[in-house]
């Protein structure tokens, strides 16, 4: 008969306890950060939208074979001695390799930094950024090349005709063992 | 001429009186039901250290309005698998029970629908015609988990009518009434006449004080358990049987379930006001009495029950089915028949 | 909605007092969203972080349910994979109109990390329920979901309901 | 004990049914014992006093070419010692004997071995598919395994 | 005479028809994906059969296909709720084929970071379990307290659940400056609302009479199951990885090892499984301390590994002590840059089996609280 009242007593005391605690935090200062109107100070490395940057990109492909989900298509020509438009990398080398395609499906990226750690030129960083949702998947498709498709179609034209030469070229020197053609990077 | 004049015979002046009758209640009821439904969000909120609705109006006030007016704007489904009758039935049934119950309720010494004399019978009486809705519901849209639900219900309806019962029948003895208005009635002077402490009376009341308080506590258990909230809400325990017996119920069905749940809480608020806080009596002798400050007086206590019921909810966690029946039957019944006996004796000899 | 059809202006552009209660309607369903509660995969637990007290979905005017038949709309966190695809199917169907959908995370837009040799894996949630809001990220921050919330929430209220029959007609 | 000790102390036992021991670099050390002994061995790994192997850390099955490859991660809490016993059976026929008995664990994981590579375990009280769905064609994790085109209408 | 045998016969039609109920895949508590086919006797649970496979993500056969580095993104995916803890036996087993020596630091950095996971593994463990038992206030709090950890770990790998932060032979990150502070605050915190929630869950009567002597598995049954974790030591049995075959540096602190008492209830209940795991944050915070104060904060956080990571041809099975119980990764190479065979031992898996044995004979709402304090994920459990 004790025990009987005592369990009331110790269920009834318990539900007291927890209620005590609710009514403490009923007053107590709310942790909520109001999202749009305030926001949360992200780290500098959090791992959110991938960005690009075409200036440095030197189309090395190493972000392709490091991307465990291949969400990266990159396509690459190389740049020809006697094409009218040279470049020069941030650092001032001349660039080697046009990027003619970079492309990057965030419907399918998981976000897990390792291209990020695989480019060499650090071409290829995370931002901060995490607000691009859309209505359609088709705008979470990324095209990030700086060169028009005209101007892709060109480089293309370009490398093609070189390689036409140089196969030409190959031919004639082994015809009449000429020298090597200039290779791209002795030039300048 | 005479057919207008045998309307006007039948409704007479009491037209006004049958419109205020019907027409204040509903309106306090979906009024209510809004404040309580913000209520509800906010409270939670902010025992979980968040904010609830912010962005719904100022301080997201207008919450709930969107909500209704949202749940209008829902598809009417009824289940191919359904029972069509007893579903389009079920929630009907429900809120028009927990609506029925708003006549007796004396909202103050000037204004109370329907003063009845068995006013207390008939709120029991009316309020278990929820518990036929709830296994209508659950049965006609066959499905499993509505009809575990539904049969939850009912056991537990039935089982805490009793306590609640003896607890009510305990006030009625004290004050020899069963109407409401009489009982708050007899309340009048200062909260130490209220039948939380032992009622109006000489100082041999102190002998029952302890008998009412605890007939307060187990009242205020029972109605929890009728009302389906926290920690009794097994018959729409949401980690067990995903929404109970309203899994199949959608749109504007689904907010009558919604507005009879937080009607029945107000109902059920109103009843330990009536009978154990002095109504609508102010607490402190003649300030602020008055009808007018009565109805203030009355949402004032009401309201604090009904905030005690949320501030439970979001405490404690919920009973299972057995432990449920022996609280009921094992614990609130003696508990409330030793207490019936001993003011029944203070009465015999008072 | 047939009430609401015989409700259409005949002539242009809504009108004042059905464009106001087309606002309203709009206003009160793009401000009370409640969603299926529905964990598939990693981005529930962000989603779960969401409605905790720091990000508080709750603010948004939006209610857990258990039951599709009360929800307003489905968020689909993580992998579909065709095991679960059909049962997807059916809770959308099971749904009450207007329904939507938000896909969260990559798994559920494109089939995400396992879109390439994933023999098990929906290659992306729209290929059987209609999308209304993408969210990326693999998991999304919890801000994240809420700026597809408000992405949604725009969505609905900028929705046409009275001269639906008409624009249909046109399109 | 070592897993050389152990093997010596079955190979008394068994006889020829254990096959070898091998210690090498870059290898636990294992077992490798014929496939239709499995269930004897494993038996007397768990209840011999000395061996003691009462918990199957995990059950592996793997495709060796020609071959399916089984392989039992054994633990004992008692004398917190391990040992790798391994099997093989060929692809055509791959049937081992089931040691659900001995080590309920293995229920499961035997289940998952059958649903991603088709080894059949003999005396198993319910080898069904576990993972997949249940009209699923195929064991996913063989090396020559083709993926299918549809699944239920369904582009895989 | 005809008529007894009447009412016989209709009291034998009277007999209560066995109801199978579908609990999943779309359920509130099933904690994911789960699907149990439940056979009940009015509310008495009389069978239970699990249907896996809902998640089934191919991750084994992902594995044939990716190098040994692009695979720690999978394996995050596995349990997603303990990335850090995950992604550590897989590390630690190529540490050991390729012979690699950890630095000191990251060895350090490494325990920080898997005991920080396993307190946020632990408390949604906890905060799930008293939602199933309908308690919905200590899960917010322990999900508030669950995002300042997430928080430093964010800012020490970039990301808030998948961290992607192992490396062969380091870590993805360095420490920040303000790293210890933040830590000591973070512990200070988690101490707080374990205390907290211990008046207000834990030891509330109706919780204890929900949980005590419910779901009771004995040591002998845990065993045989293969079960590991927090639901093998509820059973009463000290078995922890941590100390019985110390991996990492785990042998230089001083933790005990928190089993079922019993203190109410009979050990193995589900009270005690979840009882383990609130000791078990405590424990977490005192290693995060111990490792904190014998951290050197100087020094590289990667050891020198070969640029393109390729194992020699070998297999090795590698364990180590997940918040859930026992995870081992069985990897077979066959001397290329990607593995022939990877196979993951998941403890979620194993002690999911459990399920069965110990459910039937009590209610359906307890069948709930079970699965509760089994604490799957079901990622792990699919794979």
């Amino acid at each position: 008969m004790l025990t009987y009242f005592k369990n009331i007593w110790i269920g009834f005391y318990s539900a007291l306890v927890g209620m005590k605690i609710t009514w403490k935090h009923i007053f107590a200062k709310k942790v909520t950060i109001q999202y749009p109107d305030e926001r949360f100070p992200l780290p500098s490395n959090a791992r959110n939208r991938l960005q690009l940057m075409p200036a440095r990109c030197t189309g090395c492909t190493l972000c392709v074979a490091a991307c465990p989900v291949n969400c990266i298509t990159l396509e690459t020509v190389r740049v020809v001695p006697d094409d009218p438009h040279q470049e020069l990398y941030e650092n001032g080398t001349p660039r080697k390799m046009w990027v003619t395609r970079y492309e990057m499906d965030f419907a399918k990226c998981c976000f897990c930094g390792l291209c990020v750690a695989a480019c060499p030129s650090d071409a290829i960083h995370h931002t901060t950024d995490f607000e691009y949702s859309s209505l359609d998947r088709s705008h979470l498709y990324y095209k990030f090349q700086t060169l028009t498709p005209e101007q892709a179609e060109e480089k293309k034209r370009l490398f093609a005709e070189f390689k036409a030469r140089e196969a030409r070229e190959k031919e004639a020197k082994a015809q009449a063992a000429k020298p090597d053609a200039p290779r791209p990077e002795a030039e300048v | 001429m005479q057919s207008t004049n045998f309307i006007w015979d039948l409704f007479g002046v009491n037209l006004l009186t049958v419109v205020a009758v019907v027409a204040l209640p509903l309106g306090f009821v979906l009024i209510y039901a809004l404040v309580a439904i913000l209520a509800e969000l906010k409270i939670s909120a902010w025992i979980q250290e968040r904010l609830g609705p912010m962005r719904t109006g100022p301080y997201g006030i207008l919450q709930p309005v969107a909500e209704v007016i949202k749940l209008l704007q829902k598809e009417d489904i009824t289940p191919d698998a359904s029972s069509k009758l007893l579903y389009n039935l079920a929630p009907f049934i429900i809120f028009s029970g927990a609506y029925a119950a708003f006549a007796v309720i004396p909202f103050s010494s000037a204004f109370m629908p329907a003063n009845i004399n068995v006013g207390l019978f008939y709120v029991f009486a009316i309020g278990s015609i929820s518990a036929m809705g709830i296994v209508m519901g659950g049965w006609a849209s066959s499905n499993k988990y509505s009809l575990m639900g539904a049969m939850r219900s009912v056991s537990q309806l039935i089982s805490y009518e009793i306590p609640a019962a003896m607890a009510v029948l305990s006030i009625v003895v004290l004050s020899s009434s069963m109407n409401m208005q009489e009982i708050s009635h007899a309340q009048t002077g200062y909260f130490w006449d209220w039948y939380l402490f032992g009622g109006p009376g000489s100082w041999t009341k102190v002998f029952i004080i302890p008998f009412t308080i605890t007939l307060a506590i187990a009242y205020f258990i029972a109605s929890l358990a009728e009302t389906n909230r926290v920690p009794f809400d097994i018959p729409e325990g949401e980690s067990e049987l995903v929404a109970g017996f309203h899994t199949e119920y959608g749109g504007i069905k689904f907010a009558m379930f919604y507005f009879a749940e937080y009607a029945n809480m107000f109902v059920v608020s109103a009843i330990f006001t009536t009978i154990f806080l002095g109504g609508w009596n102010s607490p402190f002798g003649e300030f602020l009495q008055g009808p007018g400050w009565g109805v203030m007086w009355f949402i004032l206590k009401s309201f604090s029950i009904v905030f005690v019921q949320i501030w439970v909810r979001w405490t404690l966690p919920r009973f299972r089915v057995d432990q449920l029946m022996y609280l009921g039957w094992k614990v609130l019944l003696p508990v409330s028949f030793i207490c019936f006996f001993a003011i029944s004796l203070f009465v015999m000899f008072k | 909605m047939g009430l609401l059809n015989k409700l259409d202006d005949p002539y242009e552009g809504g009108g004042i007092v059905l464009g106001k209660v087309e606002e309203l309607l709009n206003w009160g369903r793009s401000k009370s969203d409640w969603y299926l509660h529905f964990g598939l995969a990693c981005c529930a637990i962000e989603f779960m972080a969401m409605n905790a007290s720091h990000f508080d979905f709750m603010r948004f005017g939006t209610i857990p349910r258990t039951s599709p038949r009360q929800a307003d709309f489905i968020m689909i966190t993580g992998t579909v994979t065709f095991k679960m695809a059909d049962r997807i199917k059916i809770l959308y169907e099971q749904m009450a109109e207007p329904k939507y959908v938000i896909s969260v995370g990559s798994c559920s837009n494109s089939g995400g990390p396992y879109w390439e040799h994933g023999y098990h894996v929906l290659k992306g949630i729209d290929q059987i329920i209609p999308v209304d809001v993408y969210i990326p990220g693999c998991p999304p921050r919890p801000e994240a979901f809420e700026e597809g919330m408000i992405l949604l929430q725009k969505k609905i209220s900028r929705q046409a309901i009275f001269n639906k029959r008409k624009r249909l007609g046109t399109e | 004990m070592t897993a050389q000790e152990i093997f010596e102390k079955l190979r008394t036992e068994a006889g020829d049914a254990v096959i070898e021991c091998v210690v090498q670099p870059s290898y636990d050390p294992f077992i490798r014992i014929a496939p239709q002994a499995v269930f004897d061995i494993c038996h007397s790994l768990r209840d011999d006093e000395l061996l003691a192997f009462d918990y199957l850390m995990s059950l592996s099955a793997t495709d060796l070419g020609d071959d399916l490859g089984v392989v039992y991660h054994l633990y004992s809490t008692k004398w917190k010692h391990k040992l790798v016993v391994k099997t093989q059976v060929p692809k055509d026929n791959p049937v081992v004997p089931s040691v659900e008995r001995i080590w309920r664990s293995a229920d499961w994981h035997e289940r998952e071995a059958f649903d991603l590579l088709g080894v059949r375990f003999d005396g198993h009280h319910n080898l069904i598919r576990i993972l997949l769905p249940y009209d699923w064609e195929g064991h996913p994790l063989r090396k020559d395994y083709r993926t299918p085109e549809t699944y239920h209408g369904m582009k895989v | 005479m005809s008529e007894k045998k009447k009412i016989d016969i209709e009291y034998s039609q009277l007999d209560s028809e066995r109801m199978r109920i579908n609990v999943g895949p779309q359920h509130p508590s099933t904690h994911g994906v789960l699907r149990l086919e439940v056979e009940v006797d009015g509310e008495i649970v009389t069978d239970v059969v699990p249907h896996l496979g809902y998640l089934h993500r191919s991750f084994e056969k992902h594995c044939e296909y990716m190098t040994y580095p692009q695979i720690i993104p999978y394996i995050d995916r596995m349990d997603y709720i303990s990335a850090m803890n995950n992604e550590w036996p897989y590390v630690m087993a190529l540490e050991k084929m390729l012979d690699v020596k950890v630095p000191e630091k990251v060895e350090y950095l490494r325990v920080i970071v898997a005991e920080l996971n396993r307190i946020a593994n632990h408390q949604i463990a906890v905060a799930t379990f008293g939602l199933d038992a309908g308690a919905f206030t200590p899960f917010l709090f322990y999900f508030r307290d669950r995002e300042y950890i997430i928080w430093i770990l964010e800012k020490l790998s970039g990301a808030r659940l998948l961290y992607n932060y192992f490396r062969v032979g380091g870590v993805a990150g360095d420490v920040y400056p303000t790293f210890k502070e933040e830590c000591h605050d973070v512990i200070a915190k988690v101490r707080k609302t374990n205390a907290e929630v211990m008046n207000l869950l834990i030891h509330n009567n109706i919780f204890i009479k929900r949980t005590a002597g419910v779901g009771i598995l004995t040591p002998d049954v845990a065993i045989n199951y293969g079960c590991s974790g927090p639901v093998l030591r509820g059973s009463g049995m000290a078995h922890d990885l941590r100390r019985d075959e110390p991996y990492s540096i785990y042998d230089r602190f001083d933790f005990d090892i928190p089993v079922g008492k019993g203190e109410v209830g009979v050990v193995g209940d589900c009270w005690n499984r979840n009882m383990v795991r609130m000791h078990e944050m405590e424990q977490s915070c005192r290693i995060i301390e111990q490792a904190l104060e014998q951290m050197p904060m100087e020094g590289d956080v990667t050891a020198a590994i070969p640029k393109r990571i390729k194992l020699p041809k070998g297999e090795i099975y590698s364990r180590a002590e997940n918040p859930k119980g026992e995870l081992g990764f069985y990897i077979v190479s066959n001397g290329t840059d990607k593995p022939e065979r990877l196979k993951a031992r998941g403890p979620s898996f194993v002690n999911l089996s459990v399920i069965p044995e110990i459910s039937k004979g009590y209610m359906f709402a307890d069948l709930i609280l079970i699965l509760g304090s089994i604490d799957i994920v079901l990622g792990e459990v699919d794979r």
